[in-house]
């Protein structure tokens, strides 16, 4: 019999490597097997699965502050680099909050919280394989795990219609990207012979057809873009954004935005990096990089420009959750030009950080709104917003705060955030870079007016209607208190998680 | 005789395809559609790749299909209606199109116009048995992760095809006009 | 005589980008996945010819994660086609605008 | 071009063609006189005589059956969708007949005809297979096919205009994917036996198995019963066999259809029940492999003529093969005539609830079997 | 003593971010609105008393700076926080913390409505202000030039008048857009220092240095790339201060404001603009600064004529204050480009002496809008005989602001103007011409503000209901007369704050005139100490 069980005995297999992934994945089983059994018991399931994003969190540290650890492993599909480290952190970061702030929405709309949980979880995996995936396989399917989890986290509330067309307007929109994603990733298979990112990036030089190269990573950057919502592959989010539920909402602007800006850096900025000598890199080095430096200057300037219009409060920040899509793109072209291998990883690890200050922030604000739109999401205008500042003075300086965070004003997690990845993009001190960087601080001094309008509505004008302060559930509470001290503590002490996301000394290209 | 073949079938492809997107009628679609993938599971034959072809038509043909065509039955579809609103999508339709064509062109020729050799190995690769070999060792992490995907895949699945309730009226009212 | 490898791709290029106006072309939400899955198959047709090309599994590895995808995307897909149906009794895309484009 | 090597490219193919040819009338010939047969014992199950007017017992009433068809007014419903229409049942014909290029009638021949056949083509045909194209997946190919063979009832159901085929259609698809799994499931521990999808792969390993297991269904009983019970659900016989059920559904999907169209209905659903009775025999009753046959050729000094490798052994194996077959036909026929029919639901619930587990069951016990076995 | 001198600037930052603490505590655990006053009240008492040490003994760094400290503050960024006082900054310090007591004894009545987070907000202002003038870091200094937008935008929006959302969010983006650009210089700042030298840094003390001893230059062919960051610079300051045409934002702000607000802003928020300038402008970049001088000369010039033009047409008193202050921000930003020891020490003394008058102009404007619920000056008239006291403060401090001789106003703006005439950097004699065109926006200014006292104080009382108002109380009495002291002490008396402030400001004015090339701005600070 033609067996080769001796291979399968002994197959190419890392445990520790991938032990975050694991544990989650598992907690996400049995969290699921849990449900079956005893269902609508959200605070044990949402337990476990806190116990099982800390577990994770454990694993990755440890991987994280081994002395020697192992670079990589699944030959070459799984990587241990800086970049997929901090990453991880900020997903499982995300993870954590979104449950917590999921509780009162839960209890609301009597929402199956183990399979809410479930989904989470396994998203949540998805995210974590998109930053450590070495592989194009592997990041497609982390990427496809985490869209069809968030796919039906977005159409959750079956009987809202907005969740509906949310739900069905991602689904379409998120599966079209995948097929252009996927299409460029077939290409530049093609053009190279391998999907290994690594060996990709060796290849290029040696290329079989790198005419290929150029259009695949053409339709790797509509799909990552239709991802990460750059201009003009955002048409999707605001209606998406506006539908979901708003935990939901809060957790897409934060996780699978920072896991597809994982996997974009990874294949871009890794993947068809600037080889010495080599001109076919050369050229796709300049096209993706002028590309991505002009998809920046739109996304921030239409994500601002529409922001403005907006009278819903969900809308808004999923337009502002399009303009820091720009502003992160700033960080990431910086990634692309920086000159030396430290700079590169430095601008890396500026997106990690503005990505978590992003999540932070966000989710903090989410969590007020979903406090604030009541059940069914129904309370998300502006409108709504009317002169609660000083009747609920907790909910509304925290919401004031956040709002301050994602303008970017000093002191707070969003100005090091910004500062970090507008600093790379200066470093390389070209004249596009220089206008790049203009143009995204022109956006910041746009975004103040809807951000401050928020403040504004909140505390400027007067309560018309009666107004009964929301019930704080602990969880949320939590949340804030955490959010909070995290804005503060990045914008005051970020140095520590900063040098931490950048201080792997791990380099997958000089392997 | 296998470059006749490619053509016929190629042709046929496209005309699936065509029809597919031609028809008003989703199950008209349907039907094309499966045309499409019964092409492509010949091509693949051509390639030597019987593994995926049969893989295609089980999975495409046998599962996704028949669930689209079961949904198309169940919800009982009509024909498309005229479209009336978002006129500005057919120009953008056309101009994607293009693009997407003359991109196609350009891989032709970028891929004619380069001397290559395929290699030998091409003929076994194909085989279930190098398939199967592949996926427990080399590939057993992205093969794994599947299952996971799948599993959750179900999950998803039955949360949102679970029975419930009437819809949310107050959303309904409040924000559209007239009914269907 | 066998085709080349132009031809494949040739041929998967055509099916995807007309895969891929149907997607725009198409006015309810069934129309639009089938021209999705028209185009991932054009992607597996690119994906079996390279790997015929280079005798390298990983190829067609990657067109059966597709499929499992595909099948995943359809399972999930569905579903959320038929809730917005039960409520909504359309899946006409154009009446999708509750929320505002 | 030579015309030796044309004579060269076309012989096998011509070949192929022939042998196609053959098996399909054959198929169609066992199918026509299957239906017979099922009359006449249903007949008898119910205290009956059966058709036995059309020559002697009966014996060319198939064909009289045949000329009816023909001759029957085709009405086409008002409103029905044509194209769709007319597609069903071809559909539902050409799936149910394309799996018979892969079934193993037979052992392999070793003929030395060099002598017959001119331009080498004497080498080419030194082994005969008793198989038409013995493909390298040939499980999944017979499961993909039957799988495509679900839109033959769905597009006649849908395509109708009518509630009940609708009715029917939807219900005959959804039971055919649900037991398609089980089914599928069920054959995954007959694959791990043999470690291979190609079915002349199947019987060599089973074949070559030690003397306890000659026939599959010894290690994999459980795998047989589930696949022999989704067999059933798959072919929509009693007792499954409701998207026919008279009483709630007229006759199902294809209420609408007669004549011509019905009949290619009814042809397709007797050469499933063919085809499912084929792949147990294959999977678990060694398909023509008879135990002992070879072993006993050996001792009786009749190698010459029933030794492995010559004609002999072919059709002995073969008529053993098609004896299988019967006896499966037979049990078909048999149920029909003593079970009555579930309801939807239950069906539905047995098919997930029971059938699926257990043969996922049956695929992890054989999975550590097979691999502490090889250890 | 010792630890306060060594952490006095720190302390003074975090004086009021502990006081709001402890306020929002009190409120918190006490529930008691009416003792925040005094709290607030206490707390900005202690921070002017602490800053009075400033004027005491202390030992200058290596660098010319008191009280200095430096310690790294985010590594990963390359940001320290470096902060320390001279003579330039310790003034505007003291102005800010002399202020502060007064703007809130100003509120004692007239915040009613939620006094918690205004006095909040008051405290963190007064933090973020004292930030501003003594960061050494650039990134540090945009921090707090931020920081101080977000209270103030509140102070506007909250308590302000009827059109105060208006104003606060044109505050806040005027300001924030300016102050944005800025931080992409600091940035390119950062890398040029980088690629120079090899070091990323932040520190304006470290980046003066390496520019003053030509290991960064922008000369040449980075020429452009020099007058580029300056304008950025001063964009962000312009915007501040405000000069001419970046104007717009100030009316709206100053006049929907409240009165401690409008004090506040005018008072020391837009000297940030004209610090920030002589502080950063002029030594980073001092060949953009002399080659732009003429721009923002003639900027100035337009500032002074048209806010004395338009103040002369304003129907509203606090509006006309408004925009006196764009006039004399104007002879600021004039005395500041000439460039010379005397325009600069003027613009210094200028800014202290505007500090204080228009803030005590506000507060009489306040004081006069409490009682009557209106500003526009055709409600009053003949006021001198019903309130005689308040007419009696009111014209002195308007004399103040005109430029009285022997009143504060006179010293700086005659500075300007002698620094200006005999500057050398317009060519020939328009420097002379310059002069002479800001010398008629004092005539201007004399013009609107006394026709305005003759339209509201003298007369006959026309308005029934100006015939019972009541004059000044004592709590207003005390609130202006230190601020009228100090009118006619820096009227008669400048020496102290021109002598002291003098080494700096020379330091700067050699900078800029490109006059220590190849020296260090070590020597120079330690040759002003020695002076002293």
């Amino acid at each position: 019999m033609n067996f080769f069980l001796a291979e399968l005995a002994d197959p190419n297999v890392s445990i520790p490597l991938v032990l975050p992934e694991m544990l989650l994945a598992v907690t996400g089983i049995i969290v699921m097997l849990y449900d079956s059994l005893r269902p609508g018991r959200r605070r044990v399931t949402g337990t476990i699965s806190m116990i099982g994003l800390i577990l994770s969190a454990l694993a990755l540290f440890s991987l994280w502050s081994s002395p020697n650890p192992e670079l990589s492993g699944f030959g070459g599909m799984i990587v241990a680099d800086s970049l997929r480290m901090s990453f991880t952190a900020v997903f499982l970061l995300v993870a954590a909050l979104t449950i917590l702030i999921s509780t009162v929405w839960v209890e609301n709309e009597k929402v199956h919280a183990g399979e809410y949980h479930t989904l989470l979880l396994f998203a949540t995996v998805g995210m974590m394989f998109m930053a450590s995936g070495n592989d194009l396989v592997i990041i497609f399917l982390g990427l496809e795990t985490l869209s069809i989890a968030t796919y039906v986290m977005a159409g959750m509330r079956r009987r809202d219609l907005r969740s509906n067309e949310s739900a069905m307007k991602y689904f379409i929109l998120g599966s079209y990207a995948s097929g252009f994603l996927l299409y460029g990733m077939a290409l530049v298979y093609g053009a190279t012979g391998t999907t290994n990112i690594t060996e990709m990036a060796q290849r290029i030089g040696d290329a079989q057809f790198p005419a290929l190269l150029l259009v695949g990573a053409a339709m790797l950057v509509i799909g990552f873009g239709f991802k990460v919502a750059t201009v003009p592959f955002h048409v999707w989010t605001p209606d998406v954004y506006e539908g979901a539920p708003s935990p939901v909402t809060g957790f897409m602007a934060a996780g699978p935005k920072a896991a597809g800006f994982a996997s974009f850096l990874r294949v871009f900025v890794l993947g068809f990096p600037l080889l010495a000598g080599v001109q076919a890199s050369a050229f796709l080095h300049d096209s993706w990089v002028t590309a991505l430096t002009v998809m920046a200057i739109l996304t921030m300037t239409v994500g601002n420009v529409a922001a403005i219009v907006q009278n819903n409060v969900k809308r808004m920040l999923a337009y502002s959750s399009i303009a820091h899509a720009g502003y992160a793109l700033v960080g990431f072209v910086g990634a692309g030009v920086a000159k030396t291998t430290s700079g590169r990883d430095d601008a890396i690890a500026a997106v990690a950080f503005y990505m978590l200050t992003y999540a932070v922030t966000n989710l903090g604000a989410f969590a007020i709104v979903t406090l604030v739109a009541r059940k069914n999401d129904r309370r998300t205008d502006f409108e709504d917003y009317n002169g609660i500042g000083f009747r609920s003075p907790v909910l509304a300086f925290s919401l004031s705060l956040f709002m301050l965070s994602l303008l970017g004003l000093p002191l707070t997690a969003g100005f090091i955030g910004k500062v970090l990845v507008f600093r790379p993009a200066l470093e390389a001190g070209s004249t596009l870079m220089v206008t790049l960087v203009v143009i995204a601080v022109i956006n910041t001094a746009i975004s103040a007016y809807y951000y401050l309008r928020l403040i504004v509505v909140m505390f400027f004008r007067e309560r018309s209607e009666e107004w009964v302060e929301p019930r704080m559930p602990t969880a949320l509470a939590a949340v804030l208190v955490l959010t909070i001290i995290g804005v503060f503590y990045f914008g005051i002490a970020g140095n520590n998680v900063i040098e931490m996301f950048s201080n792997y000394p791990v380099d997958v290209q000089m392997r | 005789m296998v470059s006749v073949l490619f053509f016929i079938l190629a042709g046929l492809a496209i005309a699936c395809a065509v029809s597919c997107v031609y028809h008003k009628n989703p199950l008209y679609s349907a039907v094309s559609l499966i045309g499409v993938f019964i092409s492509l599971a010949c091509i693949y034959l051509t390639l030597a790749a019987p593994f995926i072809a049969i893989v295609q038509i089980l999975v495409y043909a046998g599962a996704i299909m028949v669930l689209v065509v079961f949904v198309i039955m169940l919800l009982n579809l009509d024909e498309d209606k005229p479209l009336t609103r978002l006129r500005y999508l057919f120009p953008i339709g056309g101009v994607l199109g293009l693009v997407l064509l003359a991109q196609t062109l350009f891989i032709f020729y970028a891929v004619t116009k380069t001397p290559h050799t395929s290699s030998e190995q091409g003929n076994v690769v194909g085989q279930s048995m190098s398939i199967g070999r592949a996926m427990y060792t080399e590939y057993l992490l992205p093969v794994e992760i599947v299952g996971i995907l799948l599993l959750m895949a179900i999950v998803g699945a039955m949360i949102m095809s679970r029975r419930m309730g009437e819809p949310n009226l107050e959303a309904v009212e409040g924000s559209r006009e007239g009914g269907d | 005589m066998e085709p080349g490898l132009g031809s494949y791709l040739a041929l998967s290029g055509i099916l995807f980008s007309i895969g891929a106006v149907g997607v725009i072309y198409k006015r309810n939400a069934i129309g639009m996945f089938m021209c999705i899955e028209l185009m991932l198959n054009a992607v597996n047709l690119s994906f079996v010819a390279f790997s015929r090309h280079y005798g390298d599994v990983t190829g067609q590895l990657f067109v059966f994660v597709v499929m499992s995808v595909a099948a995943a995307e359809a399972a999930v897909g569905l579903g959320i086609i038929i809730t917005f149906f039960r409520n909504r009794l359309s899946v006409d895309v154009d009446d999708a605008s509750i929320l505002k484009n | 071009m030579e015309f030796e090597s044309v004579v060269q490219t076309v012989f096998p193919f011509a070949v192929i063609a022939v042998a196609i040819f053959l098996a399909f009338n054959g198929v169609l010939m066992i199918v026509a006189y299957t239906v017979l047969a099922e009359r006449k014992v249903l007949g008898w199950i119910q205290g009956r005589i059966g058709p036995n007017r059309v020559g002697p017992w009966g014996v060319l009433q198939p064909f009289a059956d045949l000329l009816k068809f023909i001759f029957k007014e085709d009405l086409v419903p008002d409103k029905s969708t044509k194209f769709i229409y007319y597609l069903a049942p071809l559909v539902a014909l050409t799936a149910a007949l394309m799996p018979i290029i892969v079934y193993p009638f037979g052992p392999s021949i070793k003929a030395d005809l060099s002598e017959w056949l001119p331009y080498g083509l004497g080498e080419t045909f030194s082994h005969i297979p008793l198989v038409i194209a013995d493909l390298d997946v040939g499980i999944l190919y017979v499961l993909a096919i039957t799988s495509v063979g679900v839109y033959g009832i769905a597009l006649a159901g849908w395509s109708s205009n009518s509630k009940y085929s609708l009715m029917g259609g939807l219900r005959s698809s959804a039971q055919m994917i649900s037991y398609e799994l089980a089914m599928g499931a069920s054959v995954i521990g007959v694959v791990l036996l043999s470690g291979t999808l190609s079915l002349t792969g199947i019987i060599d390993a089973q074949i070559h198995s030690p003397w306890w297991s000659k026939w599959f269904i010894v290690p994999q009983f459980v795998g047989f019963m589930v696949f022999l019970i989704a067999a059933f659900a798959e072919t929509n016989r009693v007792p499954f066999d409701l998207p026919e059920a008279e009483t709630e559904l007229v006759a199902g999907f294809h209420t609408e259809y007669s004549a011509l169209k019905f009949a290619l209905f009814f042809m397709a659903e007797y050469v499933n029940m063919f085809t499912v009775s084929v792949m147990c025999v294959t999977l678990f009753l060694g398909g023509w492999y008879i135990p002992g046959l070879d072993w006993l050729a050996r001792q009786t000094d009749l190698v010459w003529l029933f030794g492995a490798g010559t004609v002999g052994y072919a059709v002995v194996s073969h008529v053993g093969f098609l004896l299988k077959i019967f006896a499966f036909l037979f049990l078909y026929i048999w149920i029909r005539g003593t079970l009555p029919r579930f309801r939807f639901d239950q069906l539905m619930n047995f098919g997930w609830k029971f059938l699926l587990p257990v043969a996922l069951a049956n695929v992890i016990l054989t999975v550590i079997v097979v691999f502490f076995w090889h250890r | 003593m010792d630890f306060i001198n060594q952490y006095l600037l720190t302390i003074l930052i975090l004086v009021p971010v502990i006081g709001t603490a402890a306020i929002i505590a009190h409120q918190v655990f006490w529930k008691d609105e009416s003792h925040l006053k005094w709290l607030t009240l206490g707390v900005t008492v202690i921070t002017f008393l602490l800053s009075l040490l400033l004027l005491g003994s202390a030992q200058a760094s290596a660098n010319g700076f008191y009280f200095e400290q430096n310690t790294p503050w985010i590594e990963a960024i390359g940001t320290n926080y470096h902060i320390g006082v001279d003579g330039l900054s310790l003034w505007l310090v003291l102005l800010t913390t002399f202020i502060m007591p007064i703007a809130v004894i100003s509120t004692w009545h007239a915040i009613e409505k939620r006094p918690l987070a205004f006095y909040a907000f008051m405290l963190l202002l007064e933090s973020a202000m004292i930030g501003v003038f003594v960061s050494l870091d650039l990134l540090v200094f945009y921090l707090f030039f931020e920081a101080s937008l977000v209270p103030m935008f509140f102070l506007i929006g909250i308590w302000g008048g009827k059109q105060r959302i208006y104003a606060a969010v044109k505050f806040f983006i005027y300001t924030a857009l300016g102050s944005l650009l800025m931080l992409v210089a600091i940035i390119a700042l950062y890398y040029l220092h980088l690629q120079a030298t090899g070091i990323g840094t932040f520190d304006y003390v470290t980046l003066l240095g390496s520019l003053t001893a030509g290991k960064l230059t922008f000369a040449g062919s980075s020429a452009y790339v020099g007058t580029l960051l300056f304008l950025a610079f001063a964009l962000a300051f312009s915007i501040k201060v405000p000069v001419f045409p970046f104007h717009t934002w100030l009316p709206d702000a100053h006049t929907e404001a409240p009165t401690a607000g409008s004090v506040i802003l005018a008072a020391i928020l837009l000297k940030m603009g004209t610090y920030g300038m002589m502080r950063f402008n002029f030594t980073l970049f001092p060949e953009a600064s002399r080659e732009l001088a003429w721009v923002f000369i003639i900027l100035a010039i337009i500032g002074i004529t048209y806010g004395a033009l338009v103040a002369m047409v304003q129907p509203d008193v606090k509006r006309l204050v408004a925009y006196s202050s764009v006039a004399h921000m104007g002879f600021v930003v004039l005395g500041m480009f000439s460039f010379t020891e005397q325009g600069m020490q003027g613009a210094l003394y200028t800014m202290l002496a505007h500090g204080v008058t228009t803030g005590a102009l506000f507060l009489l404007v306040g004081f006069i809008y409490e009682r009557r619920h209106t500003r526009e000056i055709s409600e009053y008239g003949g006021l001198s005989s019903v309130m005689p006291i308040y007419s009696t403060v009111f014209v002195i401090t308007a004399m103040a602001s005109v430029g009285l001789p022997f009143l504060n106003g006179f010293v700086g703006e005659f500075l300007i103007m002698l620094g200006m005439w005999s500057s050398t950097i317009l060519p020939g004699s328009w420097n002379q011409i310059a002069t002479m065109a800001a010398g008629t926006g004092v005539i201007f200014a004399a013009v609107y503000l006394l026709w305005m006292i003759q339209r509201v104080f003298f007369g006959k009382v026309t308005n029934e209901k100006n015939k019972s108002l009541r004059d000044l109380d004592l709590r207003e009495i005390g609130l202006m007369a230190p601020l009228l002291f100090l009118m006619v002490f820096m009227g008669v008396y400048p020496k102290p704050i021109l002598d002291s402030s003098k080494p700096s400001v020379v330091a700067i004015q050699q900078i800029v005139n490109g006059e220590t090339r190849g020296g260090t701005i070590t020597e120079l600070n330690t040759e002003g100490t020695d002076q002293q």
